[in-house]
């Protein structure tokens, strides 16, 4: 089970680590032998199970950012430079023990680095993660009350306290005596066994050198690395950050390009547990509309195929990406499915007979905007 | 009405003047002022407050001690006793760990702080008390076509959630009552902006201290101000005897301009004469539109 | 305190107790008092139902953490053993001994028994900006009623009053005028505008509203919004639309594209000339209109009352009161929009401006004014202006001086980098003050915090991006519904992060700025949001309520407004 | 300890400790240094003061000529957003600077005539004058004319410590050398 209060309350076999499953170990079957339900089952295989549903929410969250991707940080040779979502396991512990232990040590001096992995065009992600300043404000509280005279110190670059109750709860964390040092630190380095953070301070614009034993870097949100496939299984670009897009930013910001899916939370861009449960629900509720009405309302500007025309040569039927095409083998052309065509117009153009032409919205339209933006 | 007229150190050994124009300003609206026998240096909030805060709150928490053993409420001409007074009384009132550790500390010379008295500056009882309509009606020579550039000084008005006395960014208590004597209170650039001298900057820089002055004075004399207006001694000794040591000592151009404490202007509208109230005993000389009235 | 009792303390947020003996000795015999992990867990649940059967246990206290987001969770145990825990919320900063043994002192026993009632199929939306709006339309689209009650003349709120909006730089007339429209002729929603609700009363399915209804002094049904009337008025007076940047007539159309396209006669500045009722054709105009009361029922309501901008002259040392090259930003807006009183030209004393200084947290995060909190938008909106101003003056120069940059949404942060690229200068440090210099500029003394040294720059036009603040009546509509507000004013949640779009009365949900400053892409998603909440009740046609969810009649008027649009701090 | 402590602890007793523990929130936005009339021109950094105390760079703060040239005119101090109090905060450090030999001898000077007479400034032959002619007391009724009061004034300094602070010489009646 991978945490005690996981729902469903179930455990799950790991293949890779199994002795059944490993090759020429053969047939350990001692979870089985004790379960009392007889709930475990080996024989178990994947299985396709076919759904018919009214619309699709896409809710798949994030993944964390390698650390290691940021190789000056050290974060892959030394064994006190943890990762913010490692620290919280850290922390959970201490919960119940009342310790911070690294390395069987309690830390006295430990240092926050924010924005690893966000606000970083060097490793792709130009944006910035929206939930590390305030969970490093937590840590970093924590921190100062499990160790009361340890040296809290949180290099930023600015701090992005924005929801509600969040200045304040930065403000708490400075009353803590957490430390607050604009500077995002160019390297760590180990020095006679102890950690040092290089940072300038900018606001004294001094470089400076402070020594650690525990390096906490407040790693961002990267997009699910299957988000590609995912997108191109419901029809739902990415945008430039690589996280879903939707259909616009205010008039659609759980739409997406495909009718019917709807995307909510982290896997639409980085986002705190109040937004996402917001968006969540606003998701839902254009998933309930059509389910209310029992009907939907298709856009009227769709390809349409001259029949006299089409020689049946499938081009469009590679070109389209939302499937709309298929040949109709009674009478020998293509034609259109005018509820999931999205009036791209990708067939049309490419069509070498020049049969399928769009409802509405003609070449001459298309035309007179060229001839009016060359002009 | 009775104040304790708490005096401070240059109302009367370097201004006499001002003492004395309040005196008779106060008498002339029918207020008694009683002295505060053996009141001490206040002493200066941003100077002693600087050095030992302790013994800062101590010789403030004795002169009020002093004064409330006449049985009325503080009066006085400085801001920076005000300050300390004020502060003081506040801190006191509010901190009855800070009366224990005081009067202690008084006890030996039989004096005890009681926080049974208000600490008021001069102009807030012009304005609050008397009344800009009764002020009108004591002005027989209305200084009309006087410009005035008041200087509020710093400690008259903050920290301003101690002292009360409303905005600090755009106070009018001193403007109107600048405006009732028929004179003209003008804007000028920096007008709320300190004279230099406090917080011990002219005991220990002095040269530093008077650029603040300097650029009173050219702001002032920018928009044609025909004199600087203050409701502190010390701004009063800052920004006159500065003017002398910015032209002597630093070597700084500068046109002169007179400096007037407000119980004199106001004293100058109710008819005395510059001699009674002591103006011709600044350094800068009075101008001849102002001594003309 | 003689009876049996359970006392579980949940580790959530305690890390546990070691004090379970301590208070096992105040209690009663056969009392236990047990330490457990993840009570919210089914399994948890299923031990504690046997404890209070195998125990007989008369009463079950559960010490935890979040105690007001729990209290459904514990259902099952309720339906099996006919009472519910009562829960106690425990801090980390509270004597735990102490604190579960007052509560036990004052327990009251919890019946598992709800009222199912019948949930009246329409909704009530309090506001109508784009949150409002976007929620009617959610709503009404799913085939329920909506009744859309907003005190302006007109829909749209503080959007139309944009240009355009970040980071996409969409035209925000373009993406707000199809959304009222579509609010203004939905089948679904009644629109009231010039309206106050004033009472409500009832509970989660059925509140009963009652609506105030200003006179307009103009049959809307029957005005064309030709605008012969406003052509014919000689009483002119400042717009509230445009910020006082432009004038309107006694008789007017707030904007263009107002929805309802519909005259109003503002009777403050009215000379009862009755040249408006002379000129209409459509004898549209109602001198004797008298304000109505409009009552009605509905199953859920929804707040979306928005937001007000801070009073600049609060902080008097900007000089916002003083100088009139010393603007807030909604006013460029009004300035930049092509819709706006000057068609978009933008002229400061007949110049175009070359030199313009943003001044950051004005009125946000400042504990000096009373408000801590951050306003989500400024920073960005900041940045767009910036560009908007470019589009029209080419050669401008640009200065935002901040002290954190806040572009932590969606294609923000490229944004904000695109508009470095284009040369505009963010300062890191906020403004100290404004004054005016010799030349008749305004000079910005601020400290280039980066450089430790504090500078004077020269601006022929000073913005003051102007933070959100909760609407000044609030707190009247709060007591009115019986709703919390929050340390910062605005309407507080059922739980910020868990409950964000709920309230601590069952059926009245609220979105957008009502409950704290965001911008519109945030604040649209959660309206939709809102809306499910509200509608899902509703959908059911059931819904369960206990005897703390009715909503008391507080019996003041809370009638504020005329009906005029009033921006109370231009 | 902390530098930061230490300051909160200094002044706490006299001016509370809310009052001084609003230090530790400076979010660094230069609105004091801004509009700070000795900043435009003499090098004091207010802002650079306050960051400087709270990464407990304790010899820098104390030893700078810079601490001394707050007028103590509280611009930054009614403005701060976060309500930090500046002004008694750099009162506060100039306390224990004081504490720690930095007193400027022309400071101690000022005090000591304080000890000596009951005022910082006190009076001369001039002044005497001057006030006979404007019909005032030739002496103030201040220390100047109450002797015992001076002595009050003299009792009290002992007990504060105030003479040792300002290394006063009872003997001479003025600072040691």
């Amino acid at each position: 089970m991978p945490y005690p209060f996981a729902v469903p309350r179930t455990y799950t076999i790991n293949p890779e680590l199994c002795l059944r499953f490993q090759e020429g170990e053969g047939d350990c079957s001692k979870c089985k032998d004790a379960c009392p339900e007889g709930a475990v089952d080996f024989e178990q295989t994947e299985e396709e199970q076919e759904l018919k549903i009214g619309a699709i929410v896409v809710a798949t969250g994030y993944d964390e950012f390698d650390a290691s991707l940021k190789p000056e940080l050290r974060y892959d040779l030394y064994d006190n430079v943890i990762t913010g979502v490692e620290f919280e396991k850290k922390l959970l512990e201490a919960e119940k023990t009342g310790k911070i232990e690294i390395n069987g040590k309690e830390p006295k001096d430990v240092i926050f680095i924010q924005c690893v992995g966000s606000r970083d065009k060097n490793v792709g992600n130009e944006y910035c993660s929206r939930v590390c300043c305030m969970y490093t404000a937590k840590q970093a509280t924590m921190v100062k009350d499990l160790i009361p005279d340890s040296n809290v110190t949180v290099c930023y670059i600015d701090v992005r306290a924005y929801g509600r109750g969040y200045e304040q709860f930065y403000e708490n964390a400075q009353k803590k005596g957490v430390r607050y040092w604009r500077g995002n630190p160019a390297e760590v380095y180990k020095d006679d066994g102890k950690l040092v953070v290089r940072a300038e301070n900018t606001l004294l614009g001094d470089p400076k050198e402070i020594s650690a034993d525990l390096v906490v870097l407040a790693t961002g949100m990267t997009s699910k690395s299957d988000a590609r496939e995912l997108g191109n299984l419901l029809k739902v670009p990415q945008s430039g950050d690589r996280f879903f897009l939707e259909a616009h930013p205010k008039l659609g910001p759980v739409n997406t390009a495909s009718d019917g899916v709807y995307i909510a939370g982290t896997c639409q861009g980085p986002k705190d547990i109040a937004d996402t449960l917001a968006q969540a629900s606003g998701a839902v509720m254009k998933a309930l509309i059509p389910l209310c009405q029992g009907k939907v309302f298709i856009e009227p500007i769709t390809s349409v195929v001259d029949e006299e025309i089409c020689s049946g040569c499938h081009m469009c039927e590679k070109i389209c990406v939302y499937d709309a095409p298929t040949f109709d083998e009674e009478k020998g052309v293509m034609t259109i499915n005018s509820i999931v065509c999205k009036g791209c117009g990708s067939c049309g153009a490419t069509c070498p007979s020049g049969a399928i032409s769009m409802n509405h919205f003609r070449d001459q339209q298309l035309f007179a905007q060229i001839n009016m933006l060359s002009s | 009405m009775k104040y304790a007229y708490f005096l401070g150190c240059i109302t009367p050994n370097r201004y006499p003047g001002i003492e004395a124009s309040t005196r008779k300003v106060f008498d002339a609206f029918g207020i008694e002022c009683v002295e505060v026998p053996g009141a001490s240096c206040c002493p200066a909030p941003g100077v002693f407050g600087s050095f030992d805060l302790k013994t800062w709150l101590a010789i403030g928490g004795r002169n009020i001690a002093i004064a409330e053993e006449q049985n009325c409420d503080i009066m006085l001409t400085c801001n920076g006793c005000y300050g300390t007074l004020q502060e003081a009384n506040h801190l006191l009132q509010e901190n009855p760990h800070l009366v224990e550790m005081i009067n202690e500390i008084l006890a030996e010379e039989g004096h005890q702080y009681k926080g049974e008295i208000q600490v008021k500056h001069c102009v807030e009882i012009l304005h609050n008390e008397v009344g800009l309509d009764t002020i009108k009606e004591h002005i027989t020579k209305p200084l009309d076509g006087i410009k005035v550039a008041v200087h509020y000084g710093c400690h008259f008005l903050k920290p301003s959630e101690v002292r009360g006395q409303g905005s600090s960014e755009r106070p009018r208590m001193v403007d109107e009552l600048v405006n009732v004597t028929g004179a003209e209170s003008v804007d000028y650039k920096d007008k709320i902006v300190c004279c230099g001298a406090g917080g011990g900057v002219r005991t220990r820089e002095l040269e530093k201290s008077l650029l603040f002055t300097l650029d009173k004075v050219n702001n002032a004399n920018a928009v044609g101000a025909d004199c600087l207006l203050d409701i502190c001694a010390f701004c009063h000794l800052q920004m006159d005897v500065g003017q002398t040591e910015l032209t002597g000592k630093f070597g700084k151009e500068l046109d002169n301009i007179p400096v007037l404490f407000y119980t004199q202007l106001l004293g100058l509208a109710m008819g005395f004469t510059p001699d009674e109230l002591g103006i011709n005993m600044h350094q800068i000389p009075m101008s001849d539109k102002i001594l003309k009235i | 305190m003689d009876k049996k009792t359970g006392v579980y303390i949940c580790h959530c947020g305690l890390g546990g107790s070691t004090e379970t003996e301590e208070i096992l000795k105040k209690l009663p015999k056969g009392s236990i008092v047990k330490d457990s992990q993840y009570l919210c867990d089914i399994t948890e649940q299923e031990l504690l139902i046997k404890d209070i059967n195998e125990k007989d246990l008369e009463q079950v206290v559960v010490a935890c953490f979040a105690s007001d987001v729990h209290r459904s969770i514990f259902k099952k145990v309720g339906d099996e053993v006919g009472f519910l825990p009562n829960l106690i919320k425990i801090e980390e900063s509270d004597d735990v001994v102490e604190k579960i043994i007052a509560a036990l002192d004052d327990l009251k026993p919890i019946k598992p028994e709800e009222t199912e009632v019948d949930v009246n199929p329409s909704v009530l939306v309090i506001g109508a900006g784009i949150v409002g709006e976007q929620a009617s339309l959610d709503i009404g689209d799913a085939g329920y009623k909506v009744y859309l009650v907003e005190r302006r003349p007109n829909i749209g709120g503080h959007m139309a009053q944009l240009d355009k909006t970040f980071p996409t730089l969409d035209c925000a007339s373009c993406i707000g005028t199809p959304k009222m429209v579509a609010t203004g002729q939905h089948p679904n929603i009644e629109l009231l505008t010039c309206s106050e609700v004033i009472e409500v009363s009832g509970h989660a399915g059925e509140f009963k509203v009652k609506v105030l209804r200003h006179p307009r002094y103009v049959d809307e049904n029957e005005c064309t919004g030709c605008g012969i009337c406003v052509d014919n008025c000689p009483a002119v007076v400042a717009s509230e639309f445009n910020l006082g940047v432009g004038p309107r007539k006694a008789i007017y159309i707030p904007f263009a594209q107002a929805i309802p396209l519909a005259a109003i006669r503002d009777p403050e500045h009215c000379l009862s000339c009755r040249m408006c009722e002379y000129v209409c054709d459509k004898k549209a105009i109602r001198f004797d209109q008298e304000e109505e009361i409009i009552e009605f029922e509905v199953g859920s309501i929804l707040v979306t009352t928005g937001f007000e901008l801070f009073n600049c002259d609060l902080r008097p040392e900007l000089g916002y009161d003083k100088y009139d090259r010393v603007i807030n930003a909604l006013e460029l807006e009004r300035l930049c929009a092509p819709t706006g009183p000057t068609a978009g030209e933008i002229l400061i004393h007949g110049k175009p401006p070359k030199n313009i200084v943003f001044v950051q947290c004005v009125g946000s995060r400042d504990k000096n004014v009373g408000n801590e909190y951050c306003s989500r938008v400024c920073c960005m909106y900041a940045t767009k202006q910036c560009n908007l101003v470019r589009e029209k003056v080419p050669d401008a120069k640009f200065t935002i001086c901040y002290t954190d940059i806040r572009a932590f949404g969606k294609g923000h942060e490229e944004f904000y980098n695109r508009m470095q690229d284009e040369g505009v200068i963010y300062l890191r440090g906020i403004v100290s003050e404004v004054y005016r210099g010799e030349n008749g500029m305004m000079k910005v003394r601020v400290e280039n915090t980066l450089m430790v040294e504090p500078v004077e720059l020269e601006a022929d036009l000073v913005v003051l991006s102007a933070g959100l603040v909760a609407p000044a009546d609030t707190p009247q509509l709060a007591n009115m519904l019986n709703l919390d507000v929050g340390d910062d004013k605005f309407l507080a949640e059922a739980h910020v992060n868990i409950r964000p779009m709920e309230t601590r009365v069952k059926g009245i949900y609220m979105a957008g700025c009502a409950q704290g400053p965001k911008d519109i892409s945030d604040s649209v998603a959660q309206t939709s949001g809102a809306a499910a909440k509200a509608t899902i009740p509703i959908s059911f046609g059931k819904v369960k309520i206990g005897p703390e969810d009715e909503v008391k009649v507080v019996k003041e008027t809370t009638a504020t407004a005329a009906p005029i649009e009033k921006e109370v701090t231009g | 300890m902390e530098f930061v402590d230490e300051i909160i602890e200094t002044g706490g007793p006299i001016l509370g400790s809310e009052h001084m523990e609003t230090l530790r929130v400076c979010m660094q936005c230069g609105k004091c240094t801004g509009g700070c009339p000795s900043g435009r021109l003499t090098a004091i950094r207010t802002r650079k003061m306050i960051l400087s105390a709270l990464l407990n760079m304790r010899d820098e703060v104390l030893s700078s000529d810079e601490l001394w040239l707050c007028t103590t005119c509280y611009t930054c101090y009614e403005r701060c957003p976060r309500n930090v109090k500046v002004t008694d905060i750099t009162r506060t450090i100039r306390n224990i600077a004081g504490r720690e030999g930095y007193l400027a001898k022309s400071h101690r000077m000022a005090a000591s005539y304080v000890i000596k007479t009951g005022h910082g400034v006190p009076i001369n032959d001039a002044v005497k004058e001057s006030r006979k002619k404007l019909g005032l007391s030739e002496i103030p009724p201040t220390t100047h004319a109450y002797k015992d009061a001076l002595k009050g004034i003299q009792t009290l300094a002992k007990k504060t410590k105030f003479d040792e602070l300002i290394d006063f010489d009872w003997e001479t009646m003025n600072l040691k050398e």
